[in-house]
Formats: structure tokens, C-alpha cells, sequence
């Protein structure tokens, strides 16, 4: 039983959905925030399945710099969320329309 | 938006209870602390614990049943609570002392002071966390409980003296082991130094911390280290003389900036001076009686006196009142150095961080005991 | 078959063996070594001078009741103990105790890294033990904790950097050959990571004088405060794996891991009839011992200064160093 | 064989924890199963032959990322669970279905696509690097044709942290 691209892809896309859904779904901004990490890492799974089918390692420099991005993300957004909280004293993203008209 | 809505956030103080029952409260001294993250933005010192009733009790038990009593308030300077009581009734009485007596409270009071001090250096250098000073001081606090015990057969609540004078004459070869005490404990106050006094982060944790201004300090009503930490130059034994201290040599320390490193120099010091004192009246010595005239039935005549003297945490007041006529005091209050130098501590804390309250703590020098009565 | 899984599940199975009981008996050595540095006796009770304390202490822990108070996080209560010992048996697996293949379970080409990631995941247990625990006190030690574990990694692995590029290599085994070649010990040529590396360690243990996370007089027992019985043996057992795990790595990186002192100098070549492992487990053993001494000798800092020692000293020093290291390999 | 009996635990494991992250309402135990869920990962990445990401990925990802995750969680102590206000504007359903035809048309494409025209086998890189082994080729390859996007990759990290540090300031 030979495991494939195919396989690792399609792994990757029901975690992926997964992220989608929590990202839908969730109300809670922290949770949503997870639910991106989570794509991400659907992401990378997919990169590095197929760096390694194509014996190349440019789909594993591309997972550096998602990881990169995904920090970047991260320190922002909480940095965000933390603002928000002090103002607002909530994490509902329902309640967070500050910038809507 | 952002600075209206503030304050909302910063209001969230975490409410700490620090006590009756930490590791750092020395007893059952409890700090409610309000905390902004790891700082003190207030502190609320709760007493009462352990409350007994010593004064209310004292008014109900005859004079010299009271000097047992007075052991239980600084219970880690019991000999210095009885000197403090029996020289106030001996102002009241208008007895005279001994030389001899006078000579030998003044020693006992002055291990006593050694003995407290060890205790305080311990369990503060506890507090910071050098662990070894702290056994270390006891080792040589417990020398000094064996000459007591060879005393009077007591190692904590000597009942020590009575009024007129002492109860019991030192045992032979006494004053040999007393000498040699004060010999072991000057090399001991080096290794102590050795260990904390420049060490970086012995430095870093009491520099700076706990400052306090002269004017401040008496402002609070503050005695004994943490005034003279201060700068105040306000020592009983050289004020108002009591017991033999007239006749000995000694310097009062004083530090310059009020910080708990100056409060802890201020100490070792003592240490130093305290044997000075100790080995001048073993050297000087009078032979004599021990007791005054002192009659049968202690009954002092109607009036009120307060006597202070310098206990190891600070001035330790007695104020009495007799009526003359029962056999047991009017009005027994005493002014505690412990419970006037706690006042000083949530002004000390406000604005530090939570390590350095049991630091606080520890420099104040506070048994509960005595804060409570 | 026997080559791939029996061997190594053998191999894994002695050293959690050897783990778990140098442990305990560590326990023990910390308890007399500090006795003895306070002028104490120390355990003297259970068998000859105390030696069988170190298996009466984890009976009684294992016998005594557990409690779980009662509007805690049941599950995260649970599982902290066991997140913050896992990683440090983890990191075992691939320590060399010896040149020899059968000394390791195994080396990988990334084992420093694997080392520094492992370790990371510890502050996991404290955090989430001092959050479930529904308690001011191990709140405040958790997130002490977890600021102090964070910053002091980074400094560590800054400092990791400059060994990494003296050995040029990520293996554990790799990194003592390279000490083999070299003919000297990093701790030599690299003493300024050296001592970096070692302050950086004792604060990730959460060791004197950087133990504010479990400061008895200041948060009266810190993050375990409301933890009893096996699972507070398993944070205890956790540090000092810990203890165990610092004093290993930097036996390898710093002080040749197996290898005799002096490796190059051939008049000390008679050393040799010593097996490997002995030195290693000499070399560690000093560090076990440093540990505890500097525990018994100095106070401990205050969480502010110890965030400035991190950030402000050691993480500084870290970056010219590796500066440094770098000219000096481009320039030799 | 071995490979797929990893891959499968694995899978099941990764999507199982994804599941549990996005379910729980506690977000403490979300954050929890979320760093489990990348240690899998990282163990999927071994697999994989990618060593260096998988240390990279606990150690960032673990080991970073999600502790600060679980700093905020901590920090945001909430009052009331926020699912409990709700916004009469979602549409929790349609996000499901539609995720879930999302998930339907990938996984079609991926099928329809091995049956078809099997996945090639590239041998050999394009690049012919100097060294030899992950960690080595790796950094080879980041130094050398990557080099500007890393250097974007820090800069990017050095503004993320200086805005993270403006946004958290206190105002004072």
C-alpha cells in the first residue's frame, strides 16, 4: 500500500476545511485565529508532501517562510486582540465592527 | 477612545491574600495586597491573630505573676520584655538595684538583642532566598538559648528577672562560656558578611528598596533599625540610660539612606556592638547582692509611670497605673517597637513588587506576638 | 527486526530506568550536599546515612492521597504534570552517553535543535498548571514561569548558535567528534557561550538564584502549590530531569562528552583504560553538583531583574558572540 | 507499510485534534489540542524526511506561537463565553455546506487528477547544491536563491514585533 501525493493532499484539504469552518463558524476571535493556523498548516503539510515527491527542497524553503509569516500573524494579531479586549472587554468578533459604517 | 476607555483595563487589579498562613508572613501577620501585574498599588496589613489579652490579663493577675506574661509578647526576646517590665515597676516602687543585678540584666538583654538579631538575619536572608544564612544564624542563635538555658532552665520564655533584681545568681563558670560565646559569634558575623553583604544579588534585592526618609520615619512613628536606618539618631540606651548602660562603651550605627541594605548593615553592627557591650561587663563585673529591698507583698503606691527601653526591634514602652491599693495594676499598656514599625510597612511596599514585600517584611523585623499582645 | 524496533525499545527502556532513579537519587544528593553546606546532617533515618530516603520519598508520594480542588480545570489539572515531564524524558533520546552506537538510542542529523525545540515544549506543564489550578498564587507563578522559560530559550539558543558554528554540525554525536578533532573541549574555545549557557540553564530548570516560579517565601510553592501526591512527585521529577538534561548537554557541547580531558595532549593517553561513559557521567555529575551548590549559596533575584539579566545581558552578549564566532571561522 | 500506517494514525490524529480545537468551548483546552495537533504535524513532517521542519515547526509553532496564544487566552479572562451573543447576520449553516463542497471539489480534483495523469517523478533538483544533508541543503538554498525573500522574512518579522509592541502598550 503505497501512500501518494494524493493522500498527503488530501489530508491536507480536510484540514484545510477544517480551518474553514472554525474560521465560519467559531464567533470567538481566538478560536479563529487558531482555525488560520490551522490552514496554514494544511498548507505546509501539502508543501513539503510534494517537496519531497519532487526530490526538491524549494517546497520546504516555502514552509520556512509561511512558518515566518504565520508568526508575524500571530504577534499582530493578538496585539490586536488585546487592544480590543481593553477597549471593549470582548472576544466575540460579532461585537468587534468598530470599523464598519 | 482608546485613553477614555483606559482606564477600565487598569482598574483590574488582582486582589492577593497574602497570609495569615505564607511561608513569609513571620506568623500570622496577613497583607491583603492589591496588585496591578506584579506591583503593589496598595497593601492592607491585617492584625489580630493572635491576640491574647496580655494587657487586659495583666490587670488581673498580681505584679509579679505579670513578668511571665510579658514573655509571651516578643517571644524571641523574652528577657528584654522582662527587663522593660521590671524596671518600670521598679520607677514606680522607687527600688534600688544592685550593681551586680544591673550588670547582669544588661548581658542577658544584650545576648537577647544577639539572639533576635540572629533570628531576624536568618529567616530575612530566608526570605530573599539565601537559604544557608538562615541556618547558620540559628546555629548561633541556639549558643545563646544553651547560656540562657544554663541561666535560668528556660530555652524561649526565661521569666528572667524579678522586680528588685534577678531571681537567680549566674551559675560557676558562666561568664567563661559567655566569653567564649562572644569570641565564636564575632568570626560567625564574617561568615554572615561573607555570605550576603557583597554578594551582587543580595545587593540588587535590598538597595534601593524600602526607602525611607528621616522626616518620614518618625512621621510614622517608626523605632529601633528602621529609624536609625533612617539617619535618626534615637537609641533608649544612650537617650535615657537604664539598666548599666551609662557605664559602657558603645556606638550607635546609623545609616544614610534608608533603604533595607542600610537597615540590614545597621544590624550586623549591632551584633558587634552587643558583644562590645557583653565583654565590658563580664570584664567589670561587680560582686553583691542580686536582689534589692523589695518588700514581701509588691504593692506600689498610687501613680503612673511609662519607662522605655531599647529592645532589639525598637523602643519598648511600658506605661502603668496603680491605684495603691489592690495588688495588681490599675492600667498595664505597653507601646510594642513591633506594632509601631509595621505602620511603616504598607507605605514601604506601595510601589514595589511582590518579592520585595517579604522583603519588606523581613526588614521591619515584626513578631506577631507582640503586635497583637 | 530485532535491529530496528527490539534493540531500541530495549535501549529506551533502560534509560528511563536510569533516568527515573538517578532522579530520585538526586533528590537525595541535593538534600545532603545542601545539609552539608549549612552544617546539617541532612536525611540520616532510612538506612545507613540516609541512602534509602531516596526511595522512602517517592513510596510516600505514590502513597499519598491526590487531591484535586475542587472548581479546577480536571483535565488541564491533569495533563500539566504530564506535559512538563514528557519533554524532559524526550530530550534523552538523543543525548550520546557514549561513542559508541549502543551509548545513544539514537542520532539524528538536527539532534541540537531537536534538544532546544523538546525542551520548549515544558513550559506547557507550568503554564497550564498554574491556569487549572484555579489559584492567585500558581497564577502568577505560571505566568512568571512561562515569561522566564521563553526569554531565557531564546537566549540559550542564541548562544547555541555560536557553538553550532564552531562544530559545524547539529548532531550530538557529531558535535563531540568535532570535538575529538579540534583537539579541545568547546568549553575552551567557546567560554563565553560556555557561561552563557550555563546561567541560560539554570534559569530554564527554574534553579537558584532564578527560581521565582516556585519561590516558597514569595508564592508559597509557586506553580505546584495546589498540586499533591504522584502528581506533584511528577513535577518534581520533571525538574530535575531537567537538571539532568542541562548538565548533559552542556557535558556534550562544552566538555567533550565522552572524550578524556585533553583529548589532543598524548601524554595523557593512559587515561584511555577509563571507559567513555564514566567521564561523561563525571562530567555531568559536576555539573549536578554546581547546581546544587550555587542553590545553598546565593538569594534569589527578583523577577524584573532576572527579565533584564535575559534580555539586556545575556541575549546581547549572545549576539556579538555569535559575531564573533562567525569572523573568526571566515577569517581562520 | 510503515509509511502508511503512520500516515493513517497520523491522519486521523491531525484532523481528529483539527476538529477538537474548532469544537471545544473552553479555549484553553482549544489552545491545548492545537499544540498537540502540531506536534503531529511535526511527527508527519519526519516522515515526510523534512527533520529540519519538524524541530522548526515545535519549536516556532509549539513552542512560540501558541504560547502566546495561551498568554492572551489567560490574559482575556472572560467574563461571559462570547458564543453567547449572537449576530443574527451568521450564517453558520451555509459556512458548513460550504466548506464542505470546498473540501468535495479538492478532494475531486485530486482523485480525478492521480487517476488521470499520475503524479511525475521529478529525479533529481534542479538546483545541484554543494552540500549534502537536509539542514545543509536548506540553508544553502535560503542563502542563495531565497536570499531576498528572507530578507523580507525578517523585516517582515521585525515589523510584526514592533507592532505588536505598539498595539499592546499600555496607554499611559
Amino acid at each position: 500500500m503505497e501512500i501518494t501525493p494524493a493522500h498527503y493532499t488530501v489530508l491536507s484539504a480536510a484540514l484545510f476545511s477544517i480551518g474553514v469552518i472554525g474560521v465560519l463558524v467559531r464567533r470567538n476571535i481566538i478560536i479563529i485565529f487558531m482555525a488560520i493556523e490551522l490552514m496554514l498548516n494544511a498548507v505546509n503539510i501539502n508543501l513539503v508532501a510534494h517537496a519531497r515527491q519532487l526530490e526538491n527542497l524549494v517546497g520546504q524553503v516555502f514552509v520556512v517562510f509561511v512558518i515566518a509569516v504565520a508568526a508575524a500573524e500571530a504577534a499582530v494579531g493578538l496585539g490586536i486582540i488585546l487592544a480590543l479586549f481593553r477597549n471593549k472587554e470582548t472576544v466575540n468578533i460579532d461585537e468587534m465592527n468598530v470599523m464598519r459604517w | 477612545m482608546a485613553s477614555e476607555a483606559a482606564p477600565i483595563f487598569d482598574t483590574d487589579e488582582l486582589v492577593l491574600n497574602m497570609g495569615p498562613q505564607h511561608p513569609s508572613t513571620h506568623g500570622v501577620l496577613r497583607v491583603v495586597l492589591r496588585l496591578d501585574g506584579e506591583r503593589v498599588v496598595d497593601a492592607d496589613v491585617v492584625i489580630g491573630y493572635i491576640h491574647r489579652g496580655i494587657e487586659k490579663l495583666s490587670e488581673n493577675r498580681d505584679w509579679t505573676q505579670i513578668i511571665l506574661l510579658t514573655d509571651r509578647m516578643d517571644y524571641v526576646a523574652a528577657a528584654t520584655n522582662n527587663l522593660g517590665y521590671c524596671e518600670t515597676v521598679e520607677k514606680l516602687m522607687e527600688v534600688e538595684v544592685p550593681r551586680r543585678a544591673r550588670y547582669l540584666r544588661t548581658i542577658l538583654a544584650e545576648l537577647q538583642r544577639i539572639a533576635s538579631h540572629c533570628l531576624w538575619l536568618g529567616t530575612h536572608a530566608m526570605d530573599i532566598g539565601a537559604m544557608t544564612v538562615f541556618l547558620y544564624a540559628f546555629r548561633e542563635r541556639e549558643l545563646i538559648l544553651d547560656l540562657f538555658e544554663d541561666y535560668c532552665g528556660a530555652r524561649l520564655t526565661y521569666n528572667s528577672m524579678r522586680i528588685g533584681g534577678l531571681p537567680l545568681d549566674i551559675p560557676a563558670g558562666w561568664d567563661t562560656k559567655a566569653r567564649a560565646f562572644c569570641d565564636v559569634m564575632e568570626v560567625k558575623i564574617s561568615e554572615y558578611e561573607e555570605l550576603l553583604t557583597n554578594n551582587r544579588i543580595w545587593l540588587q534585592r535590598t538597595r534601593e528598596i524600602g526607602v525611607i526618609s528621616a522626616a518620614d520615619a518618625i512621621g510614622l512613628g517608626l523605632c529601633g533599625p528602621p529609624l536609625r536606618g533612617s539617619g535618626v539618631f534615637r537609641d533608649v540606651r544612650k537617650d535615657e540610660p537604664y539598666a548599666a548602660y551609662d557605664e559602657f562603651e558603645f556606638d550607635v550605627p546609623l545609616g544614610t539612606k534608608g533603604d533595607t541594605y542600610d537597615r540590614y548593615l545597621i544590624r550586623l553592627e549591632e551584633f558587634r556592638q552587643s558583644i562590645r557591650i557583653i565583654r565590658q561587663a563580664l570584664d567589670g563585673l561587680p560582686e553583691g547582692p542580686i536582689m534589692g529591698k523589695v518588700p514581701r507583698l509588691i504593692k506600689p503606691k498610687a501613680g503612673e509611670t511609662y519607662h522605655a527601653i531599647e529592645s532589639p526591634k525598637g523602643e519598648l514602652g511600658y506605661f502603668i497605673v496603680s491605684d495603691g491599693r489592690s495588688t495588681n495594676p490599675y492600667r498595664f499598656r505597653v507601646r510594642p517597637p513591633s506594632f509601631c514599625n509595621l505602620q511603616g510597612l504598607r507605605p514601604l511596599v506601595i510601589g514595589h513588587l511582590v518579592a520585595d514585600v517579604v522583603a519588606l517584611i523581613g526588614t521591619i523585623d515584626v513578631v506577631i506576638g507582640e503586635v497583637d499582645r | 527486526m530485532i535491529e530496528t524496533v527490539v534493540i531500541p525499545l530495549l535501549k529506551i527502556a533502560v534509560l528511563l530506568n536510569a533516568i527515573l532513579v538517578s532522579v530520585t537519587f538526586m533528590t537525595l544528593l541535593e538534600r545532603k550536599v545542601i545539609a552539608w553546606a549549612q552544617s546539617r546532617l541532612g536525611p540520616m533515618r532510612v538506612g545507613p546515612y540516609g541512602v534509602l530516603q531516596a526511595i522512602a520519598d517517592p513510596i510516600k508520594l505514590i502513597l499519598k492521597e491526590d487531591i484535586t480542588p475542587a472548581r479546577c480545570d480536571r483535565m488541564m489539572f491533569t495533563l500539566a504534570p504530564i506535559l512538563s515531564l514528557v519533554p524532559a524524558l524526550v530530550v534523552f533520546s538523543v543525548v550520546p552517553f557514549g561513542g559508541d552506537a549502543l551509548f545513544y538510542i539514537t542520532d539524528i542529523n538536527v539532534g541540537l535543535l531537536f534538544v532546544i525545540s523538546v525542551t520548549s515544549i515544558g513550559v506547557y506543564g507550568i503554564i497550564l498548571a498554574g491556569w487549572a489550578s484555579n489559584s492567585k498564587y500558581p497564577l502568577l507563578a505560571g505566568l512568571r514561569a512561562s515569561a522566564q522559560l521563553i526569554s531565557y530559550e531564546i537566549a540559550v539558543t542564541m548562544t547555541l548558535v555560536s557553538v553550532i558554528l564552531t562544530a559545524g554540525t547539529l548532531s550530538m554525536v557529531g558535535i563531540v567528534e568535532s570535538q575529538q578533532e579540534a583537539g579541545l573541549w568547546y568549553g575552551f574555545v567557546q567560554p563565553v557561550a560556555f557561561v552563557l549557557v550555563l546561567i541560560g540553564g539554570l534559569a530554564e530548570t527554574n534553579r537558584a538564584p532564578f527560581d521565582m516560579p516556585e519561590a516558597e517565601q514569595e508564592l508559597t510553592g509557586g506553580f505546584h502549590t495546589e498540586y499533591s501526591g504522584m502528581r506533584f512527585a511528577l513535577f518534581f521529577l520533571a525538574e530535575y530531569a531537567n537538571m539532568i538534561v542541562i548538565s548533559a548537554v552542556v557535558t556534550v557541547l562544552f566538555w567533550g562528552g565522552w572524550l578524556r580531558p585533553f583529548p589532543s595532549v598524548d601524554a595523557l593517553v593512559f587515561l584511555d583504560f577509563i571507559p567513555g561513559w564514566t567521564w561523561f557521567f563525571a562530567k555531568m555529575f559536576v555539573f549536578l553538583y554546581l547546581f546544587i551548590w550555587i542553590r545553598a549559596t546565593l538569594p534569589r533575584y527578583r523577577y524584573d531583574q532576572l527579565m533584564r539579566i535575559g534580555w539586556k545581558v545575556l541575549i546581547p552578549i549572545a549576539i556579538v558572540n555569535i559575531v564573533v564566532t562567525g569572523i573568526v571561522k571566515v577569517v581562520l | 507499510m510503515a509509511e502508511a500506517i503512520a500516515f493513517y494514525t497520523l491522519s486521523v490524529l491531525i484532523l481528529g485534534l483539527g476538529v477538537a480545537v474548532i469544537t471545544t468551548p473552553k479555549t484553553v483546552h482549544s489552545v491545548v489540542f492545537l499544540v498537540l495537533n502540531f506536534l503531529c504535524v511535526a511527527v508527519l513532517y519526519v516522515v515526510l524526511q523534512a527533520e529540519f521542519l519538524a524541530v522548526i515547526q515545535i519549536l516556532v509553532y509549539a513552542g512560540g506561537i501558541v504560547v502566546l496564544y495561551l498568554f492572551v487566552v489567560m490574559l482575556v479572562n472572560l467574563k461571559h463565553a462570547p458564543e453567547e451573543h449572537e449576530d443574527p447576520r451568521r450564517l453558520g449553516r451555509l459556512a458548513l455546506a460550504l466548506s464542505g463542497a470546498m473540501l468535495l471539489e479538492v478532494v475531486g480534483i485530486v482523485v480525478y487528477s492521480s487517476r488521470h495523469e499520475p503524479f511525475a517523478r521529478v529525479t533529481g533538483s534542479t538546483e545541484v547544491s554543494p552540500v549534502q544533508g537536509n539542514v545543509e541543503e536548506l540553508g544553502w538554498l535560503l542563502y542563495t536563491d531565497y536570499l531576498i525573500p528572507f530578507e523580507v522574512a525578517s523585516v517582515l518579522l521585525l515589523v510584526a514585533m514592533v507592532g505588536a509592541i505598539v498595539l499592546a502598550r499600555r496607554e499611559s
